[in-house]
């Protein structure tokens, strides 16, 4: 078979990422013949760094790229490297109404929410209180996360008292979930749409005394110390995607449609509920 | 010498008060200045003589009293007013920018430019003539400056003194006012501004000179007036003879 | 002359780097930092800093976006980018100046979090919004004769405001304003709208800037221009001015531009891993502008060692 | 002053805020950026800047939870934060006064870069390490009569740096330097050696900074500190400190650090949206500066009337 | 005057060389400063009078030539080694901390502390001696100072030379060297200063006095030095009768 050269660029610096990274690496020592260079951004907005990325590996003659594309807009550079022939699969979330893409390697973020929603939904009753801490505002795959556990949760009155950003990370997560303890002493429930701010929820709730069962708490990404969060019995669900199994599935597809076999649009690589008696089966 | 004591004075300072914080810096200072005439400012060291310039040339405001120009009572809120108003001043910390070569110096908030019926700040820089006409002017100063097109960051004391009045004088049309402008001078140097002084005045100028000086005082000041602690404890006409008298009225009683 | 050797250092590495292609990436990469750069060298000069170049950016696609979805009309579109950015220049400016505030830090910094914030609010759907006139489309991401036309953006505005700083009454009291405010008050010079004029002009800059990016990504997004005061004030410093105001020269901005574009495409080029490569990038500006320092202080040395022979 | 008249407004729009465990919230909040801000505050002091305290925290935590898998020792990790700390203002401080730089901007945004690139390099998975030694989560998470123990942290540092400012011949120095460094070197002052001392110190505030915020999430991270750059210098510029060097004092400063934890804390209790939280913190610090400004304008002008009648 | 012409001098400068880039500030200049003797440096504006001062007081290095103190070649690497070795300086800029108090001021860079076996830097400051010491200082200089609490940054030009004046005094103990000590002082203050400069020569130092007021040269100095444009043109002993020869060795030929 001939030999491919792949570009897999990532988001940026966070396990998931590097998580898919291994994968795609130990694809490429699989596959004798198929070579790979990566990049990685910056930070969630580092949007002309991606576009960079992209333009240098078209420059280095890649003949497919696999993607986690940062923000829609990268997609005019996505164009300019099919147009010199290069293939695009994108892996974890999409970029809507782009149709440029070969494949799409992804969980569906509103649904994995849907799922955090409808677990909340099975443990609170109506009259309760929720938190939210969001993600990035602004980045969609964050914002879906949000909604689709608002859609999973529809059914019970569930009363949101507070909803802030925490741009991913804990020491803000900590704060604002600090703070949301004190204004509604009564707090139910806190959800957050990343790792690090559930750990710091976790860590808040901790700090603050607070029974593990007299709140529930659910995060997103099954990461960054949510692993230790769950065994504690503070945290008391995340959802976990599957990055390994998305980027071997992405780099598959993109490698099948270099040497013109046909491959689906939309590849769906999953997404889990995880609580304590179920997390051995993730790590 | 030339000076008509009859005629109005061109500027009129009446009842000046200024204060910072709890220092009185001003009180109640009257003095006037006429065409052709030049007064001399004098006080050791604190006497609020800077202060008055600058409340003239509108660096500061007045706290109370008033400034006549040409008898009309005017408020000068800033300095561009002051300047437009034709009272040009020669600053005791130069007020000169390092960064600018002597030319760019000479002409800052004065640039030659056109066109003329464009706002000032968008018209365009004549750098030719001002570069020029900055040369002449240091020319007949017979300031030596290292190089023209430096920054005056770097000239001696002397040299940034000698620039600093040659600005002055380009812009000269009413009152000029020189806050010690021989200083740092040296021999030749402050002969040069003396010289122009007697220049200015005799161009119907009126000048105010500020100077610890009392030769220059003597030999060049029409009429003194004496500050001490912020008030106005006299005022004469200087000569050899009353030296003594002028230097006793500066250090007060004790002296 | 240190961007030279080190793009002849670079090319030695990475066969790729001196493609045409390549060096057209270059500088469609950094037409943005350079633009801005522009505004924030005047702001330098005159002892201030502009935090919020990046914000602003950001909410001047957002409004064009919003033009767009009413109508599609190049012209349009970039007027309401263009005020969006000045607007936010001359808040800047003026809350800066006649609130008298002891530094431009301060309202600098509330602008950048309250732009991002409006940006966020306008944006539809509070996030990116695809689709922009084919006009904007053209000027940001398209090219003539193989040059980005983003090239002839930030070379038009560079010359427009050399320009107005070297041949215009208003660009001497800028550095008048930079080289001694108290003299510049002195002299009657109009401090205040001078200060309030660079800062305009340094918001007017982000909108092109906002006009360059949204062609090139042919879409606004409430999270463009994260951390581009930080990247428009290393490329003005590196070019060499200074934060005492008063000194410094704008192609200078714009080489510390292209020297910090180079250098990430040079390390996206040579695939160095990403934690490696913030390590690099640090690294690399700091001999860059050590390399100039010693290479000053050289010439100085050999200036006096030349004319003690001489004399 | 006005961070008073700030408490007494939030305090009647939410009931929450003046609980007592509430006020701990925002001292724990603050504490961090009340640390870091005192080592930031000496850097302007110096009429630098430091660009790189958060990247800088962050490695040391970092550091501090490799050493922490090593030996599960409380001093032993503090002792290799703060070292972390400390080397990367040392490097700061070198390179900067050493290398002849002409400004600490770039060297700080270097060290930024690379810190963080060193911290995401070390951390295992180049991520979040769960895990402190209990000593150090007693220090950033506990409370000592309701008190949280980093309330502490932060008065002692305050409380030596200030005697270390005010008492010691070192603190004259700095406000010589700070003042005007030519005459401080012809004066005879050490001031090269001074200014490294500063960075030092800053990047030792960082190291305790990471010890407290290590402790609060017990967890290492090469993520934390992000943007602390900007909180720091605005709590030191909030609190009337000037870039201009030799002004300002360490109190002030906290004043600042404490007054942004009020404004987060305040909009947090108060359920605002997030995007108009971003609006709301730039708007009231702008605010509070304007206010203090126009306080001090009017308390000069009053005391001018009075000595008026005086007389 | 009570200077002996015999004895070896205390600071001998031998064939000092100075460039600025372009400029050649100092070609091959030599002096000699003798204990109990006022030493006048004089020369028009750039001459190169303070470029020799901030040489010998470690601020400049010197391109070629060397220094030599009590008969011993002495490299003067920077302004501490300098004072550590008995140099002290009143800078024509005068080198003040806008933003300290006077007493502040007086003992930057020499602060009264202790423990003394502590490195300089880490030691207590002895806050009440030196504002008791530096108010006697400022006492017998008879400075009017408005407040002596309050940073320098708004005193006047003459409270601030006088204050850098005083500070030189507190320390001197081999060579002091005053650039234009008296330019921006009053009468008082001025006479003030020459009192102080006889006394720093009557203690035993070597005074440097550079100055462009030919009475004070007269009055005080025991020999003068002139430079011309970074020459040394002449050396003589002042006197009312050779002023005039002093002053066109000054200004050179043609006047
Ligand atoms: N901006 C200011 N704020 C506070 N006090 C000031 C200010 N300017 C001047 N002063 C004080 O006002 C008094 C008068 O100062 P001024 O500079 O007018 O004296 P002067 O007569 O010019 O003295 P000199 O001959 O030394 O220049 C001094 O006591 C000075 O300290
Ligand atoms: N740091 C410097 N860099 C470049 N040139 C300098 C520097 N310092 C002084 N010069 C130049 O050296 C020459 C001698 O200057 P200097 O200050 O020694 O003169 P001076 O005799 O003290 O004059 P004045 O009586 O005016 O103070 C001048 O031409 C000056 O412009
Ligand atoms: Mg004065
Ligand atoms: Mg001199």
């Amino acid at each position: 078979e001939d030999n491919v050269k792949l570009g897999f660029i990532t988001k940026f610096p966070v396990p998931f990422f590097a998580t898919m990274e291994d994968a795609a690496k130990a694809y490429a020592a699989a596959n004798p013949g198929v070579e790979i260079i990566y990049g990685q951004g910056t930070s969630a907005t580092d949007i002309e760094g991606q576009i960079a990325q992209i333009e240098s590996m078209v420059t280095q003659g890649v003949q497919g790229i696999a993607l986690t594309p940062v923000d829609p807009t990268v997609a005019p550079a996505l164009d300019k490297a099919i147009s010199q022939g290069v293939k695009i699969v994108l892996m974890d979330n999409s970029i809507p109404d782009w149709k440029g893409l070969t494949s799409l390697a992804t969980t569906d973020n509103y649904a994995a929410g849907v799922i955090a929603g409808q677990y909340l939904k099975s443990v609170l009753k109506a009259g309760d209180t929720l938190g939210i801490l969001e993600g990035v505002p602004g980045v969609p795959a964050l914002d879906d996360r949000v909604n689709g556990m608002l859609e999973g949760l529809k059914g019970v009155e569930v009363k949101v008292v507070g909803r802030a950003g925490t741009n991913c990370t804990e020491e803000l997560g900590i704060n604002v979930a600090q703070d949301l303890l004190t204004a509604n002493p009564d707090l139910k429930a806190i959800y957050a749409a990343c790792g690090p701010p559930a750990a710091g929820a976790a860590q808040a709730i901790k700090n603050a005394g607070i029974a593990s069962d007299a709140i529930v708490l659910v995060g997103f990404d099954f990461c960054c110390g949510e692993a230790e969060a769950l065994t504690a019995g503070i945290e008391d669900a995340t959802v976990a995607q599957f990055p390994a199994k998305m980027a071997e599935l992405g780099v598959d597809a993109l490698v099948k449609a270099i040497r013109g076999d046909e491959v689906p649009l939309l590849i769906d690589s999953g997404a889990a509920l995880v609580t304590k008696d179920t997390m051995s089966q993730f790590q | 010498m030339t000076a008509a004591a009859s005629a109005s004075p061109v500027l009129a300072v009446r009842n000046a008060e200024k204060r910072f914080g709890a220092v009185h810096a001003l009180k109640g200072v009257s003095l006037e200045a006429y065409r052709g005439e030049v007064l001399a400012l004098l006080g050791d060291n604190g006497a609020g003589k800077s202060t008055l310039v600058k409340c003239i040339s509108g660096v500061h405001g007045l706290d109370g009293g008033e400034i006549e120009l040409d008898g009309q009572r005017t408020a000068i809120h800033n300095p561009a007013a002051a300047r437009s108003a034709g009272i040009e001043t020669v600053y005791q910390d130069l007020a000169l920018f390092d960064n600018l070569t002597p030319a760019q110096n000479f002409y800052c908030g004065r640039e030659l430019s056109f066109p003329s019926w464009l706002p000032r700040g968008m018209r365009l820089l004549r750098r030719r003539a001002m570069d020029q006409e900055a040369a002449a002017v240091i020319e007949r100063l017979k300031v030596r400056l290292p190089r023209f097109d430096a920054p005056v960051a770097l000239m001696s004391g002397g040299q940034r003194q000698a620039i600093a009045v040659a600005r002055a004088t380009v812009f000269a049309r009413k009152v000029v006012m020189l806050d010690e402008p021989t200083a740092a001078l040296g021999l030749r140097e402050a002969r040069k501004v003396l010289d122009l002084i007697a220049q200015l005045r005799d161009e119907g100028n009126a000048v105010i000179l500020i100077t610890h000086n009392m030769e220059h005082v003597v030999e060049l000041a029409d009429r003194a007036v004496v500050l001490r602690q912020g008030r106005k404890v006299g005022e004469l006409k200087p000569s050899k003879a009353n030296q003594h008298e002028l230097v006793s009225l500066i250090v007060g009683a004790e002296a | 002359m240190i961007l030279i050797l080190l793009v002849v250092g670079i090319s030695l590495a990475t066969p790729n780097f001196l493609k045409p292609v390549n060096l057209g990436n270059i500088l469609a990469q950094s037409a943005v930092i350079a633009i801005v750069a522009i505004g924030q060298h005047l702001v330098i000069l005159t002892r201030g800093i502009d935090l919020s170049v990046g914000a602003n950016l950001a909410l001047a696609t957002v409004i064009g976006g919003l033009v767009y979805r009413l109508a599609d009309s190049g012209p349009l579109v970039m007027i309401a980018m263009l005020t969006a950015g000045g607007l936010v220049g001359a808040v800047n400016g003026i809350v800066y100046v006649f609130g008298r505030l002891p530094h431009p830090f301060i309202i600098t910094l509330a602008t950048l979090s309250i732009a991002r914030g409006l940006a966020l609010e306008f944006a539809i759907g509070h996030t990116t919004m695809r689709g922009m006139p084919s006009e904007i489309a053209f000027i940001g991401g398209g090219a003539t004769f193989g040059i980005p036309n983003s090239f002839f953006v930030v070379f038009g505005v560079a010359a427009l405001v050399l320009l107005m700083a070297r041949a215009m009454v208003w660009g001497r009291w800028i550095y008048a304003v930079g080289g001694k405010p108290e003299a510049a008050v002195q002299m009657g010079i109009p401090v205040k709208w001078v200060l309030v004029s660079v800062y305009v002009i340094s918001g007017l800059c982000a909108g092109v800037g906002a006009i360059v990016l949204a062609g090139r990504t042919e879409a606004a997004s409430p999270l463009y221009g994260n951390l581009l005061e930080l990247d428009t004030i290393a490329a003005v410093i590196i070019g060499g001015a200074s934060f005492l105001g008063g000194r410094g020269h704008i192609g200078h901005a714009l080489v510390g531009a292209v020297m910090i574009g180079v250098i990430r495409n040079a390390l996206n080029l040579l695939n160095v891993d990403v934690f490696f490569q913030m390590i690099a990038i640090g690294a690399i500006i700091v001999l860059a502008v050590e390399a100039d320092v010693l290479r000053n202080h050289l010439e100085a040395r050999v200036r006096v060692m030349q004319s003690g022979r001489a004399s």
